[in-house]
């Protein structure tokens, strides 16, 4: 500590700020949507100015009971969930939660999810002018709900129909998060580039569902579910490898980061920022850890700046 | 400071085939504890099982910085759980949760356990019975294993003998009286604790007393009006169990609590995953975190269905 | 042992047998094309005639060498492998592997894969005079292979017109093997439902990568490779799950099974038989483990028939 | 008999902070190892890591049954094994694989080792030693730490002092010699272990005897024509340390074996996950199975690239 903040060791300090279509990050360490909360929940664990940007829970217009229970499923080195978007909706999210992120240095994406495209473009108007905003991730790939959701993801017309629908009504940097339920990751990509996404987030949950035994039905109240975690890490890391290859977007890579070898994996493969998610049940510091461990392989590497990693395995 | 914390293994006593007690080198968590609330515990330390395990704080000595853990193993996580010997270390959050709210001390307290849900009520018990009020605690299981009973001596995962602790003797020396139910009939009354219950209530308001047999341990106890004999309630089971019991103490308009469990993720309300249905004027109802708003919940407010 | 063969005791036992599309298994129990190579491999610790049938190499109508080293990447709960369908050439096959099985009461189930619809036209002209063959699966999802592969199995038509072509040179029972990797399994099954295949397998491998964040490089030779395992049991079993409600054929289902809870899973929610890949690898008694459990659950349950089970939490 | 089974750990020592030797009650395998020959281990009881993981028998015992590894701690399984306690079962397949054709006995053997290589190099040398046949060593390592010199008493992990056990001693009192290097220069050689035999090859052909300085444990060595000296060469090491050993013996005409290492699945031969190129006169090169076909290839069929 004495050593990185005396004059002469901080310059040597490696740069890790990242620019994710537009919003500039003073890192690369994200939470993933729907596994981070609002940010209190975490806030007696880690200081919440250390992120590099906080991506909160999933949002809708209205208010959203969520699916019955169970909701959560253990799998192996994963977890099957199927909240269904329960959130308090948008208008509670700008009074409540937002005030109390703005407390600190840190900015706050928003997650939105909709049944049609107006409602997208409805969230996007209404985040686009709220202060303490700084930029939208657009969920086109839940697996937990009845309507849009997936669906928009899953093909390319459609995502490109959204993403144009919430760059109309905002001037916010905005991040279009994938499915990985698809023949093709990067034809969805390059149709939500050409709407003009500014970001892509990837990747959102595998579609799964377990059973139980037992009682001879799903084990999910919902019947399937979103599978996350570890087990998922080699599928994200591939989609992020296939993206980097063919669209020119800044990548927020997640899926499975548990460690910051992990999320090196990711930056390696292309993505400019990472995202933890389900980790964050297991070590509530994992984002911290994260970032720890990317400054020392920085240092111990004599990398200048993390922008030199991204996409590296491309290139050796 | 972070609620979250690596803690050294004390001991770890087998109390019955799938039934441990584990007690922690944790003073902080010790210090901040409230009868039930739950630690989130890593069980293992690779990523299969992945996730940590919700286990209620079951007793704590502040003084020595001890806590315990009373569990029986469901499955693997709880498996790993009981390989844990003298010296191994524990990752914890916690203390987590909402626990119960304490009574009056003039309150007339029944706690009512089904099985393993002894655990958190038994933190409950030491708490109300060190201010010198007494509970009355009804205890049901599925058979005479299923109580430790203190004639089978406990014995430490190490090997050695351990020191035997008895979940019914630790009630007992704290003030409390014990009836008891199985559901083979082979420890006290033979049906359900949430049975036992009623027909407690019922012999009170009957102004029948029929219930000593089945008691334990049984203090004499005279009649009184129902509320003189109970006024709250504490419950903590198996979900049907609850469910029967939040029944009966609505009918009967006793107020009462009782601790449920829920599959959770996070443990701390980040993932929404341990919701629990409870009343709500505009919807019928809404989903709670069973992980933070709980685990314990008025029995009014709780939606069984 | 004593107890099953006395005669009254006999009589209780389930009945195992199951019918995959014309063709008899005298059990459930089968191996994952790939991971049990041609047989003599496992011999020395299970007794082959237990099996349901086996499932062998991927075979190719001319010797293979497959791809460069590493092809395997051990991953959370999983491996990625990418083998590259290595395999000594349908001649070969006939000539040396299949003369070992023919000494067993085993129903042997060929592996095909070609380059292009003929390959797979001649292949099943091949095997389907050949005796000792009793069934082909027709890998249209392997994703390790430059050419075909997993190409054939990500469109509806493609698939069909593969299907096609083998139906129409055997008359042997055609099984088709369906890719995970795409948007719509139920539309690939239909696809090949409607070309005349007597049964599916499912699922082959998710398409997963993995970096070596020293060398800073993919891992795997060929860099990416097929995700298997535990980790993608969930995937597997919501793809039985909603093609099982589609598609009226027999599923052979597949994907990360390790116990006998595992294979219940994939029966529940529609699978007639299953078929343990990954495990082998871990334990090579794990197919006669998952058959005795299957054999106790039955007893146990009070099921006379596993076909009872097929598909049973879609009726609770 | 299926070569899969649960055996008991006897015995594990610490000998340098990433080294171990394990001694398992396996008295199958025991009887049925041959040098070179491996087994595959499932370290772990979950699903993480999943694979086994090849480890090269090191050493038997076949009166008493036992049977070693020797092992460095290289990631998640190995760091797993090393905390398996006397006590404890692991689950084994094997021995499997094609271990080291054995020299005759007239033969002049070198064993060529790179650091932890000198497992199962070491079982060689004790079934050629037992015959009363000598070897010369080389053995190379980058420190002197990863010699396990016996200055370093060995740890049991059971916090006990185990009886200490030196390679190089057991090696010496099977009756060969051994040379040695290092990459810091610390013990013996300052440089590769193929650069000193290379060296070891050149002094004998040009009539120089330069070597025995390096030597630990030099008994003196005349000079002979270069087939008297090493008509035989086994090897054992990283990668790269083997590819040069093929070179140097290939160059002079030496028959030789080595044993190799690749990612492995099944570890039967089922997977095809370990291959590993070979010369072949159709295509060039063929892919052959390093579990079955190997894990000792021929140094002359190997290709490297
Ligand atoms: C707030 C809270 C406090 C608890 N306190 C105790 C306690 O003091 N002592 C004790 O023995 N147990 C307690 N439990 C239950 C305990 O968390 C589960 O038994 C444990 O998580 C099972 O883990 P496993 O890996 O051993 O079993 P798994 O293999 O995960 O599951 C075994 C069985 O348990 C069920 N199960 C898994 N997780 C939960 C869960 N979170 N809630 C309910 N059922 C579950 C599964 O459906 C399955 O049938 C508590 C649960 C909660 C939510
Ligand atoms: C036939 C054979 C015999 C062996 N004998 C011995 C022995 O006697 N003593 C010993 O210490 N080690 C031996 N090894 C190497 C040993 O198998 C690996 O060190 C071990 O599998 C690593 O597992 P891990 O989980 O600890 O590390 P991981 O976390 O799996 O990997 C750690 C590092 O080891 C590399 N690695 C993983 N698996 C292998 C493998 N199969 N081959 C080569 N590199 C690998 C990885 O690339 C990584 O860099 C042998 C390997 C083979 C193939
Ligand atoms: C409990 C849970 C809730 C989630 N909710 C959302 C959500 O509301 N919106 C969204 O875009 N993704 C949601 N996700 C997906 C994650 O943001 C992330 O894409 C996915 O979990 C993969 O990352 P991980 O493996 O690190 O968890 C959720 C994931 C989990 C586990
Ligand atoms: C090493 C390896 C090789 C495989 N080779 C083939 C193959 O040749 N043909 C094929 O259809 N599937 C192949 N597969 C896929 C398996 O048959 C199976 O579909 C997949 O592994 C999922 O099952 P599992 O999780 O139980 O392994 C292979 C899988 C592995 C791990
Ligand atoms: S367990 Fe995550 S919200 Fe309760
Ligand atoms: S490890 Fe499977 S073939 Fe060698």
């Amino acid at each position: 500590m004495s050593e990185a903040t005396s004059g002469e060791k901080a310059k040597e300090k490696p740069n890790l700020v990242v620019n994710i279509g537009g919003l500039r990050l003073k890192n690369p360490v994200t939470t993933a949507s729907g596994t981070f909360g609002f940010g209190p929940e975490y806030a007696p664990y880690i200081d919440l100015n250390r992120l590099g940007a906080i991506v909160v829970k999933g949002t809708t217009l209205q208010p959203r009971l969520g699916n019955p229970t169970p909701r959560l499923v253990e799998t192996p080195a994963g977890i099957l969930n199927s909240i269904g978007l329960q959130n308090p909706g948008v208008d509670h999210l700008i009074e409540e939660a937002l005030p109390f992120l703005a407390q600190y240095d840190l900015p706050v994406i928003v997650n939105i999810s909709g049944d049609t495209v107006e409602d997208y473009a409805r969230l996007a108007e209404k985040l686009g002018r709220t202060a303490g905003v700084a930029g939208l991730e657009v969920n086109i790939s839940c697996p937990n709900v009845k309507k849009g959701g997936m669906q928009f993801g899953s093909d390319p017309a459609m995502a490109a129909e959204v993403t144009r629908a919430v760059k109309e009504n905002t001037d916010k940097p905005v991040i279009v998060k994938l499915s990985p339920n698809v023949t093709s990751i990067v034809a969805v990509a390059e149709g939500v580039a050409r709407a003009g996404a500014d970001a892509l987030s990837m990747i959102n949950t595998l579609l799964g569902m377990a059973i139980d035994i037992k009682r001879k039905r799903p084990l999910l109240g919902n019947i399937m579910g979103g599978l996350s975690g570890p087990a998922i890490r080699p599928v994200a890391v591939r989609a992020v490898w296939q993206v980097y290859r063919e669209v020119d977007l800044p990548i927020i890579g997640m899926g499975g980061i548990v460690t910051v070898e992990d999320a090196l994996e990711f930056i390696l493969a292309g993505a400019t920022a990472v995202a933890v998610g389900t980790a964050n049940f297991i070590n509530p510091r994992a984002t911290v850890e994260v970032l720890e461990g990317i400054e020392k392989y920085l240092v111990a590497n004599r990398i200048h700046g993390i922008r030199e990693l991204v996409g590296a395995a491309h290139r050796t | 400071m972070s609620p979250m914390s690596d803690v050294m293994v004390l001991k770890q006593i087998r109390l019955a085939p799938l039934h441990y007690r584990l007690t922690l080198a944790a003073p902080e968590a010790a210090r901040e504890a409230r009868p039930g609330q739950f630690l989130h515990v890593r069980c293992g330390e690779t990523l299969d099982p992945l996730l940590r395990r919700p286990i209620s704080i079951h007793a704590v000595d502040r003084e020595k910085g001890e806590l315990s853990l009373l569990y029986r193993v469901a499955g693997r996580g709880t498996a790993l759980l009981s390989e844990k010997k003298k010296g191994d270390t524990i990752s914890l959050l916690g203390p987590l949760g909402r626990g119960f709210t304490m009574p009056s001390v003039s309150e007339k307290v029944s706690v009512v356990a089904g099985g393993i849900g002894i655990a958190p009520l038994y933190f409950l018990l030491q708490e109300i019975g060190a201010r010198g009020q007494a509970a009355t605690v009804f205890w049901g299981a599925a058979t005479r294993e299923q109580f430790f009973s203190p004639a089978a001596p406990g014995q430490n995962n190490d090997g050695a003998a351990g020191r035997c602790f008895s979940v019914m003797q630790g009630i007992c020396e704290q003030g409390h009286k014990i009836f008891q139910a199985s559901d083979d009939g082979s420890v006290g009354f033979h049906g359900t604790i949430t049975d036992l219950f009623e027909q407690y209530l019922n012999s009170h308001r009957s102004g029948e007393a029929v219930l000593s047999r089945y008691g334990n341990i049984v203090t004499d106890h005279e009649q009184f009006k129902l509320d003189q004999v109970v006024s709250r309630v504490y419950g903590c089971g198996p979900r049907g169990m609850l469910k029967g019991l939040c029944g009966v103490i609505r009918q009967e308009e006793i107020p009462g609590e009782v601790s449920l469990e829920e599959r959770m993720g996070c443990g701390v309300g980040a993932c929404l995953s341990c919701a629990c249905k409870t009343r709500d004027e505009k919807d019928g109802f809404q989903y709670r975190r069973v992980c933070v708003e709980g685990p314990v919940f008025s029995a009014r407010e709780v939606v069984w269905d």
